[in-house]
């Protein structure tokens, strides 16, 4: 194992391996201890995009929505801020 | 996911995930083809989806795109497509959490603040009656839960 | 808030009518290169811990007294009264329609949205009572309550002095605000009643000798005045 | 797998104001979700054998380097953290992501503690490494998160 050494002026010689270092820094490489990490990572459904691809053969759908007479959503149409109900600020001014 | 993926990249600054933090996207994999599908289904779908709902409405419950003299029907289409294409979204990246800090929260006070909520009630009841005619019951199931998610926040 | 500017926001020039935009990833557009913090409507934000919120309280309670509440309240009015004028532009230039013509729950809740992005918490108003000349406004997880937590009295001055300020510019009558329940005071979610001046100093009075929030609005709903 | 700058899954996030997503934007998504196995396995891989391969680049450092102890530990930092913000990317599917977390601060860090030397050895072997504890397509997917962070090195 290949050591870290300290400054050459310094008088101990001190051996940290990569790992000694990372633990005296405390940096968690693999696991966290303090979280769960019991739960096993199975196998996927999907291993390649191939064959996620493969699975169902969605290429070539629709695009967006399918006809132009279809109203789309325009938010300012959506929102229309005056209708339902009629009580404005002028009706709340008058209140008080 | 999309939140999930958001926090993940939040709180992981500078270490690793653990397993268990990444188990989310596994879960995800497990059903995103069904999302997929499901989610071009309803998109191909929109129209017949939003029309079914709306004869139903009509059928039971017509007082609720009316007020007084005033159509709201075509107020209530808007937002039905607007609602149904958010929920499609968080179906397709398994999103509820997004949808609601996104999208259903504050729709919830705009529908609030023009007294909708009986029609939004009504709304997505009847409409995941309708998007299981257009969905496989896996895909049903994946989605309902997400319009069920809308009713409860818009519809009261 | 500070150095308004429509262009500041780069999601918001991309989607201009984007209206469900207080999504924090969406409504903060945070400037690595220059440290700051726009929001939808280009107004600068910072952000501040609880112990900024207390060390304000404290410190001005410490200078002034027992007129912290006061001062608090004074700093809401000034800075709804700012916000009104501020709203009016975004308001408008966001939905085509001047504030005086749109439906009013409409209007509010369009007001309020952006600080419930902040973080000041989400609001109720009930309106029920106004044809009698007031109103209710009912806030959940107040900033400043939650930060203090049970002390036993109200604390949200400058939510009532914000109510108050902004209501009086968007009316156009001079109305006040007062905090009749509170967070602080073991309640779950803080209430505020606003109205004419006579109407709140009647409010105040009572609240002084111990009348409860329901007690209160007993009253004003029998006509009762000092 | 950016369009017009916008990673994809902003896009997906702003969609539905717009409609559904159009074929060639489910098709990204579709190419994220079906790399994602693929994507996890790598991340895995690198998050277990960091201090192995981290010890391996440093047994290579020529000796002399390896004296300068306060050098080589703040380049062994450094060089973690690279890696760490690279396999985020990678994972996330975010080319830019460490990049961005790291441009603020990086460049002045390597200056202040003259480690430009040691980085430029360890980024070398990292990238001559990394192939060897990864697939070909796990490191096709790194290569780009990694190179764009391994260019604030050099800036």
């Amino acid at each position: 194992m290949v050591m870290l050494q300290p400054p050459s002026d310094s008088q101990r010689l001190e051996i940290i391996s990569v790992g000694d270092f990372f633990r005296q820094i405390n940096w968690s490489g693999g696991t966290l201890p303090h979280l769960n990490d019991d739960v096993a990572i199975e196998d996927t459904p999907y291993e390649t995009v191939g064959q996620f691809f493969s699975t169902f053969p969605w290429r070539g759908a629709v695009a967006s929505i399918p006809s132009e007479d279809w109203e789309a959503v325009s938010d300012n149409e959506v929102d229309d801020p005056m209708d339902r109900d009629t009580l404005t600020l002028e009706d709340l001014s008058a209140l008080f | 996911m999309l939140s999930q993926l958001q926090t993940l990249v939040r709180e992981v600054d500078g270490r690793y995930a653990t397993d268990a933090e990444l188990m989310f996207l596994q879960n995800y994999l497990k059903t995103a083809r069904l999302r997929f599908s499901a989610y071009q289904k309803i998109q191909k779908a929109e129209k017949d989806i939003i029309q079914q709902v709306k004869s139903k409405i009509k059928a039971t419950e017509p007082q609720l795109l009316r007020h007084g003299k005033v159509d709201l029907s075509v107020k209530w289409q808007r937002d039905a497509v607007r609602g149904l294409r958010y929920c499609a979204h968080a179906l397709l990246v398994a999103d509820e959490a997004g949808l609601e800090e996104g999208f259903l929260l504050w729709f919830q006070s705009i529908m609030r603040s023009f007294k909708a909520q009986p029609s939004c009630n009504i709304t997505y009841k009847v409409m995941q009656d309708v998007v299981r005619q257009h969905l496989t019951p896996q895909e049903a199931e994946l989605f309902c839960p997400i319009l069920s998610q809308a009713r409860r926040l818009l519809g009261q | 808030m500070d150095t308004p500017s429509v262009h500041s926001h780069k999601l918001r020039q991309q989607y201009p009518q984007k209206h469900n935009h207080y999504k924090f990833s969406d409504f903060f557009q945070f400037n690595a290169s220059t440290g700051t913090i726009a929001d939808w409507n280009g107004s600068r934000n910072i952000l501040t811990s609880e112990d900024f919120i207390i060390g304000l309280l404290e410190g001005l309670e410490e200078e002034v007294g027992a007129a912290s509440a006061a001062v608090m309240y004074s700093i809401g009015l000034e800075w709804g009264k700012q916000d009104s004028l501020f709203f009016d532009q975004w308001f408008e230039r966001e939905y085509n329609i001047s504030p005086q013509q749109a439906n009013l729950m409409f209007l509010l809740e369009t007001w309020w949205w952006p600080f419930t992005a902040q973080g000041w918490g989400r609001w109720e108003i009930d309106m029920a009572d106004r044809t009698q000349g007031f109103m209710f406004i009912n806030l959940f997880d107040s900033a400043v309550a939650r930060t203090l937590g049970d002390v036993g009295k109200p604390v949200c001055y400058l939510y009532a002095g914000l109510f108050a300020g902004f209501f009086t510019e968007m009316v156009r009558k001079q109305l006040s605000c007062i905090e009749i329940q509170c967070y602080s005071m073991g309640e779950t979610y803080c209430k505020f009643l606003l109205g004419a001046k006579e109407r709140i100093d009647a409010a105040a009075f009572w609240l002084n000798e111990g009348a409860t929030a329901s007690d209160i609005e007993n009253r004003l709903r029998s006509g009762d005045s000092l | 797998m950016t369009t017009l700058g916008q990673h994809i899954f902003r896009q997906i996030e702003l969609q539905p104001d717009k409609g559904y997503l159009t074929a060639q934007e489910l098709d990204q998504l579709g190419q994220y979700v079906g790399s994602l196995s693929d994507r996890i396995r790598a991340y895995r891989q690198m998050r277990e054998w960091e201090v192995n391969l981290i010890q391996e680049l440093v047994d290579r450092l020529p000796t002399d380097l390896k004296e300068n102890s306060s050098a080589l530990e703040q380049s062994i930092k450094q060089t973690v953290l690279i890696l760490r913000y690279a396999a985020l990317s990678m994972l996330v599917n975010d080319d830019n992501l460490g990049r961005r977390r790291l441009e603020s601060w990086l460049p002045t860090v390597v200056k202040v503690y003259q480690t430009a030397t040691i980085d430029t050895l360890l980024q070398r072997s990292l990238s001559q490494q990394l192939p060897r504890l990864l697939t070909d397509s796990q490191f096709a997917l790194l290569k780009p998160a990694l190179e764009s962070i391994q260019q604030l090195l050099q800036e």
